[in-house]
């Protein structure tokens, strides 16, 4: 037997690493996604007054603290029974849409993408955002940045601060926006919808136009069948910030749709001693182990999911798209993991013409932001969809809104059964006996994991690219035999 | 260390018009004291940090005594020991909660004339935190361990 | 390889959310600058997979080390040892590593207790072997190893020696530039210092108008819609501000939110916490103390109040720890 | 009092009230509102025939000087000696400043014009480099011990009363008489109201035993009653004081050793008919004792003023327990306060007779008048500093200083100090959340390296001790 290690692959709560067990024969026995990071919010949550949660959970993540800070301030608002205004919600909704936009653009350019436009088998020096640069031209960088720039200037407009931002109040916002940030906003709006119409046609011309891409898309080893989570407004259509949450199985088919303070009807969590994080899987299912299919309860929480769960995209670029897709790739729902990529940018349009819609709702700038609160705070429970997953946040508070017990289902861990469950497919794949591991291969493995999330993918592929990479390989005796690495 | 028995260390913040001056007078009168308390003089009550009441537990106090003049008329200042009344009470429910026993706080007043009272403060606030026994939180923050 | 002209840049996080990092990609396009007069050795330096790289290198072969992150873990703390070594100048960046920021507020508990919450008593949890992760486990196919979880986090500077150390969660891009154009320069003060950050605190950059203090009652944030162009704090708003160190903007306050104090202790202030605390009961207009008591006992929570983003940094470090 | 109205250096300004101080020792201003009397200082000589001529033929109202013993009209002297010598009209009395219908008959008595009924309120702001607090006490009230029936029974006066009734100048032509026209067979003189009493005041007035001997003397020997003293102690320290008592005693006026019980009219004998029973304990003989008398005076003792908090806060003086302004130091600076440049005479400061009194106030006059004449000020090196680099401007010291030595600089956006003005106390220090406050002396190095070196453990101490004695 030998173990390889992965390492470093994941940003979590911290880092992330895949020990590979291999048996004599060479063959890949099991792969263990090890999460060795735990930071107990839930637990030094307790005794906090519940609205600073809206504060102190994006602290779990700083890539995407506004799903924290929105997914905490909806809690805060059931908590105290308080419906903050229309504007109020419209506000944040905007907000998100922003944050979506930024994120995915972060995402599909940065952190994952590379992997498509430059190759999985590209130098590993290539494989970066200066790498995609040269290729695509430098103009393309310079509206990639610009066009997360501008978004992450909506967000520090009305978050106040871009990263871990604060407007967030149980029973509404802190501030109203003017006519002229409404302005800013919009303008911003229109030139993000180009900006998503432009990358979907990159993502087109590029991967879609490759037979050899495709052909990875299409595999097997890049196939896996789960239920699929997603929330969506009362017409089953895609929503970011409000709804409820649908499951589908994996033929497509409805089987359960739940309002938030539903979910521990819903979902459980598994714990591991070999790891810091816990498995979530459908209660109703129940655990079978790290298994796919209608039998196990693992289920998916990614831009595909959301889009196999939806019947359709509000929004008429997106739902275009919607429809484009699903029909190149044989109708819903879509098991090949990698168009995970593909469901990420039509999110993006769809977080882009959200953005415009908002921006220009006659509604928008009416400074009435704020309910107070009058009621009793008992117990809340608020879900918003995280660019990685669907976000749950769980508050029982005393009388004086003292936090008694709050209880998290963080983005990325949903996936956490599904993406240990890809790892170990993509290994098993393309590492087989008698064949040398090479650095193409241990890309591949790592684009399983790093398709999910730009937490995971960030790791490998930071701005100028030249994280190392190293791969150990023990022998069954478990003494170092082999190391791998990539050059710096 | 004596004989093995706990001695407690314990800071007093006193005032320079109040209670020092009893303190003073306890002394010169030779009241009976223990040895365990320790006497830092300021001006007026008004001076005494939160901080300064931080610093002495964990630099390895097992008590803290803050006392000064009798509100609202006895200060010295006017009203240097309002803010001490203000002060304490949230200085006392932070010790609380950082887990620091009620019992090795105490604030209170003792004007220049009350000797005896300090005296017997001093002697009561001593047992009172000995029987609570070592607060030892100088070796908990050096502990490498965790 | 660096051209070895160019300065070697390395980036680590300890047990941090990453926001640090984000932090550094918002310096936007000044990033490719970056690439251009630094060679990013690491970023991240790998946990147990890049020990023996980094024990490879010379001492000192790293020109600056920026560490984000607190020490939560023993994995945490291995690599601050090792990149100290190895690093010429460590900088301790961001509110985790300078003071143990909001994950350091689980110094309020212990091991047990997080992991007795976390594994068994969650509401979603499903775990009737009552199983808890372990340093060290056997697995059909072999042996899996996590870090140690400390009982309690701690900052940079407890465990090893810093040089510099930059505020903020996270730093704010223009601060990091700053930091980095000084770098660059060699225009560095001297050690010890906080970097990119003011000698005054956010009050200075506070739009809002202040006025002398009396507050009779306070209140909590959503208790209460505060007049935008008063001092949040003038009207019961118990905001970190006056205690905190500026250079952030007062990105907060100017959204109408207080300000919880992530830019850490101003240069004269030795607790941050405490000196919040008491600045705060000092401006309370009462004039006997049941009246006092009772505006002051209406602060619930003073550690999660005054001690947001301080704890590990406190004089008290943290709760007190009951023996196992 | 009339060298005083008279002195060129002195301007007196009666009738008037202090509502506000600012600066600091040498350099206060002080602002006064003046009421208006209704009749010019400058213009009226004290003729008083106003008084006469007068609508209201006959005094209506109580006279205040005389405790009410006697009337007196709308425009009146306040008593006979009063400094300066001008009248003045009670606006809630005077028909015309209440309903603007009179004709005025006290104006055309005035030949000098100086009756103005357009007078109004003024108010002055004057420039001085000192003050004297000289605001006097208060009498206790006697209605706060009941049971001595003061109220309750005609015959139970205060001792003000009474020395207003022996006065040759008083309502009575200096005739002891009760208010039923009686001229008293027997007086008792009740010691100690008000005062050393733990329901009270814990605190000796002072000067009650003295007065109350005097009143004792004065009465007998204005009316031949017999009177009797109730007393706890008798408190004689004073020169020639002990001689006077001994002389009452020699004159046969009787003391009983005592706190009355209680005073009352319930008769149980034949001699207690129509007179006031005072119950006491006499304590010298051990028996309880009821003494039958036609008159009781009620010895009260000296509260401070009733606005002493108002004017301790305008002044930025402290006040002892018992309420009274508190002097710097009781023996060494027994005329100064807490705040430069601020002093205090005579019984504001706690009780005491007129020849201490007047000693206190000499003693005021000179520290004043020594602060003045140097033209500088020392101040103590006990002061808090603002180090202007680390202010932001948070305001948060503003309120907590008790002297307002603290002024924000709004053209430099930073709190500044006034050394003047601080007296070092450090609570602006301990609030200030930037650490931009250093209190000098008592700063926040020098007291952790205090708290450092008291909880050092003995090996450290050691260890320190090794290394100091190397080279």
């Amino acid at each position: 037997m030998r173990k390889i290690t992965i390492d470093p692959v994941t940003r979590l709560e911290g880092h992330g690493r895949i020990d590979l067990f291999l048996n004599d024969a060479g063959d890949v026995a099991n792969a263990y996604m090890v999460i060795p990071e735990l930071r107990g919010f839930e637990k030094f949550a307790q005794g906090r007054r519940v609205e600073e949660l809206t504060d102190i959970t994006p602290r779990i993540c700083g890539v995407c603290p506004e799903a924290h800070h929105l997914a905490s301030t909806k809690a805060c608002d059931a908590v105290y029974h308080v419906d903050p205004p229309p504007t109020a919600k419209k506000l944040r909704e905007l907000f998100y849409s922003a944050f979506f936009v930024a994120d995915h653009t972060v995402h599909f350019y940065i952190l994952g993408g590379p992997d498509f436009v430059m190759g999985p088998d590209a130098p590993v020096a290539e494989r970066n955002i200066l790498g995609v640069i040269r290729k695509v031209g430098v103009e393309v960088g310079t509206r990639v940045i610009t066009a997360r720039g501008k978004a992450m200037d909506i967000i520090g407009m009305l978050g106040g601060r871009k990263i871990h931002p604060t407007f967030g109040i149980p029973g509404g916002v802190s501030k109203a926006i003017n006519e002229e940030e409404r302005q800013q906003i919009e303008a911003t709006a229109r030139e993000e919808i180009e900006f998503g119409l432009f990358s979907l046609q990159l993502f087109k011309d590029i991967v879609l136009g490759n037979k050899e891409y495709l052909d990875m898309i299409l595999s097997d080893a890049f196939t896996m069948p789960t239920y699929y989570m997603g929330m969506v407004d009362a017409n089953n259509k895609v929503n970011f910030y409000d709804g409820k949450i649908r499951v589908v199985d994996p033929d497509g088919k409805e089987f359960v749709k739940y309002s938030p303070n539903e979910y521990l009807d819903v979902i459980a969590e598994r714990v591991e001693p070999w790891t810091y994080l816990k498995f979530p899987y459908l209660k109703k299912v129940g655990w079978k182990g790290l298994e796919t299919g209608k039998d196990s309860g693992v289920y998916q929480a990614t831009p595909l999911s959301r889009l196999n769960a939806s019947d359709g995209i509000t929004t008429p670029r997106a739902q275009a798209e919607y429809e484009e897709m699903y029909k190149t790739l044989g109708g819903k729902p879509v098991h090949h993991l990698l168009a995970t990529y593909w469901a990420r940018l039509i999110e993006l349009l769809y977080g882009a013409e959200r953005l415009l819609e908002l921006s220009t709702d006659p509604e928008i700038t009416n400074p009435h932001v704020r309910n107070l609160p009058t009621e009793k705070p008992t117990e809340g429970v608020g879900i918003v969809e995280a660019p990685r997953g669907t976000l749950t946040h769980h508050y029982v508070t005393d009388e004086k809104g003292i936090v008694l017990k709050a209880n998290l289902i963080v983005g990325t861990t949903n996936n956490y059964a599904p993406i240990s469950i890809a790892v170990k497919k993509a290994a098993q794949a393309v590492i087989q006996k008698g064949k040398d591991i090479t650095e193409g291969m241990l890309n591949r493995v790592e684009m399983a994991f790093r398709l999910y999330d730009p937490c995971f993918g960030c790791a490998t592929h930071t701005l100028p690219g030249k994280m190392p990479l190293e791969v150990r390989i023990f022998n069954a005796a478990g003494n170092l035999q082999d190391v791998l690495k990539r050059n710096l | 260390m004596n004989n093995g028995k706990f001695e407690p260390r314990i800071i007093a913040f006193l005032c320079n018009w109040c209670t020092y001056t009893a303190a003073d007078a306890a002394g010169v009168a030779r009241m009976e004291q223990p040895a365990n308390v320790d006497v830092i003089r300021v001006m007026c009550t008004g001076r005494i940090e939160p901080m300064f009441i931080l610093k002495a537990f964990s630099e390895g106090a097992d008590g803290v005594i803050v006392s000064g003049c009798h509100p609202p008329g006895d200060c010295h200042y006017n009203n240097g020991n309002f803010k001490t009344f203000r002060r304490m009470p949230l200085v006392e429910a932070l010790l609380t909660q950082f887990g620091i026993d009620e019992g090795r706080f105490h604030w209170g007043w003792i004007s220049g004339a009350e000797a005896p009272l300090w005296a017997q403060l001093a002697r009561n606030f001593t047992e009172q935190v000995r029987a609570l026994g070592p607060l030892a939180w100088k070796s908990q923050k050096a502990s490498k361990e965790d | 390889m660096a051209d070895n002209q160019k300065l070697k840049l390395a980036l680590y996080w300890a047990a941090s959310c990453g926001g640090c990092e984000i932090a550094i990609v918002e310096l936007r396009e000044k990033i490719l600058v970056v690439d251009q007069v630094a060679d990013i050795v690491f970023w991240p330096v790998a946990v147990d997979a890049k020990y023996k790289d980094v024990e490879a290198m010379p001492d000192q072969y790293i020109d600056v080390c920026l560490f984000n992150g607190a020490i939560r873990t023993s994995e945490n703390e291995h690599l601050a040892h090792l990149l100290r070594k190895k690093s010429k100048v460590l900088v301790a960046f961001g509110s985790c590593a300078c003071e143990g920021c909001i994950p350091g507020l689980a110094n309020l508990n212990d091991r047990q207790s997080i992991f007795d919450y976390v594994y068994l008593e969650s509401p979603s949890v499903d775990n009737p072997n009552k199983v808890i992760p372990q340093p060290t486990y056997q697995m059909p196919e072999g042996e899996i190893h996590i870090p140690k979880f400390y009982n309690t986090v701690k900052t940079l500077a407890q465990i090893e020696d810093v040089d510099y150390f930059v505020p903020g969660c996270p730093p704010q891009a223009p601060q990091v530039w700053s930091v980095i154009e000084a770098i660059v320069a060699g225009n560095l003060p001297p050690k010890g210092s906080v970097v990119g950050a003011n000698e005054k605190t956010v009050c200075d950059e506070c739009k809002h108008d202040r006025k002398e203090k009396a507050i009779r009652k306070f209140y909590r944030y959503h208790e209460i819609i505060a007049d935008s162009t008063q001092c949040l704090f003038d009207q019961g708003i118990i905001c970190a501000g006056p205690a905190t160190r500026g250079g952030c903007g007062s990105l907060c306050t100017k959204v109408d939110v207080p300000c919880r104090g992530c830019y850490g202790p101003p240069p004269h202030v030795v607790d941050q916490g405490a000196a919040l605390l008491s600045a705060v009961a000092s401006v309370v207009d009462a004039d006997t103390e049941e009246e006092a008591a009772r505006i002051v006992g209406e602060i619930p929570d003073p550690i999660g109040t005054f001690y947001r983003f301080g704890l590990p940094n406190s004089l008290l470090h943290r709760a007190r720890l009951v023996k196992e | 009092m009339m060298d005083a109205g008279r002195h060129p250096n002195i301007t007196l300004l009666t009738y008037s009230e202090v509502t506000n101080i600012s600066g600091y020792v040498g350099n206060f201003k002080v602002t006064i509102k003046k009421k208006p009397r209704y009749v010019r200082e400058d213009l009226c000589v004290g003729c008083l025939q106003c008084i006469d001529k007068c609508v209201f033929k006959n005094a209506k109202f109580p006279d205040e000087f005389n405790m009410g013993l006697n009337l007196r009209k709308p425009v009146y002297l306040p008593f006979p000696q009063a400094t300066p010598q001008v009248v003045l009209i009670d606006p809630e009395q005077c028909l015309f400043l209440k309903n603007g219908k009179c004709k005025q008959s006290c104006a055309e008595a005035c030949d000098r014009k100086a009756i103005d009924f357009e007078q109004k309120e003024e108010i002055l702001e004057v420039q001085v480099g000192a003050v004297i607090v000289a605001t006097g006490f208060e009498p206790f009230d006697t209605k706060r011990l009941p049971y001595y029936g003061y109220g309750q029974y005609p015959n139970v006066y205060t001792a003000l009363e009474v020395e207003r009734l022996t006065s040759a100048s008083g309502p009575t032509g200096g005739e002891v008489i009760l208010r039923d026209g009686r001229h008293p067979k027997s007086v008792g003189i009740i010691h100690c109201v008000g005062s050393r009493d733990d329901k009270t005041n814990k605190y000796c007035s002072r000067v009650c035993c003295m007065y109350s001997l005097k009143l004792a003397h004065v009465v007998r020997d204005h009316t031949g009653a017999e009177v009797y003293n109730f007393y706890i102690d008798i408190r004689t320290a004073g020169k020639g004081y002990e001689e006077f008592y001994d002389k009452l005693l020699e004159e046969g006026v009787h003391f009983i050793r005592g706190r009355v019980a209680d005073v009352n009219d319930w008769a149980t004998t034949p001699e207690e008919e129509g007179k006031l029973v005072l119950r006491v304990e006499d304590t010298l003989i051990g028996v309880t004792r009821r003494i039958p008398v036609d008159m009781v005076i009620l010895s009260t003792g000296i509260e401070p003023q009733r606005d002493a908090d108002k004017v301790a806060s305008m002044f930025g003086i402290s006040r002892s327990p018992d309420g009274f302004f508190a002097e710097a130091h009781p023996k060494l600076r027994p005329v100064e306060t807490n705040t430069d440049g601020v002093f205090l005479a005579g019984c504001t400061q706690g009780p005491r007779d007129v020849p201490d009194t007047v000693a206190h106030a000499g003693a005021a006059a000179s520290m004043a008048l020594a602060l003045l004449d140097k033209g500088v000020v020392t101040i103590s090196p006990i002061v808090a500093e603002v180090e202007e680099k680390f202010c932001s401007a948070c305001k948060t010291c503003l309120s907590v200083c008790p002297y307002t030595a603290i002024i924000f600089d709004e053209a430099k956006n930073v709190a500044r100090i006034n050394d003047a003005l601080c007296k070092g106390c450090g609570t602006c220090v301990a609030a200030c959340p930037a650490g931009a406050i250093t209190g000098k002396h008592f700063t926040d190095e020098q007291i952790i390296v205090q708290i450092e070196g008291l909880l050092r453990e003995p090996e450290e101490l050691a260890a320190k001790a090794v290394e100091g004695a190397r080279p």
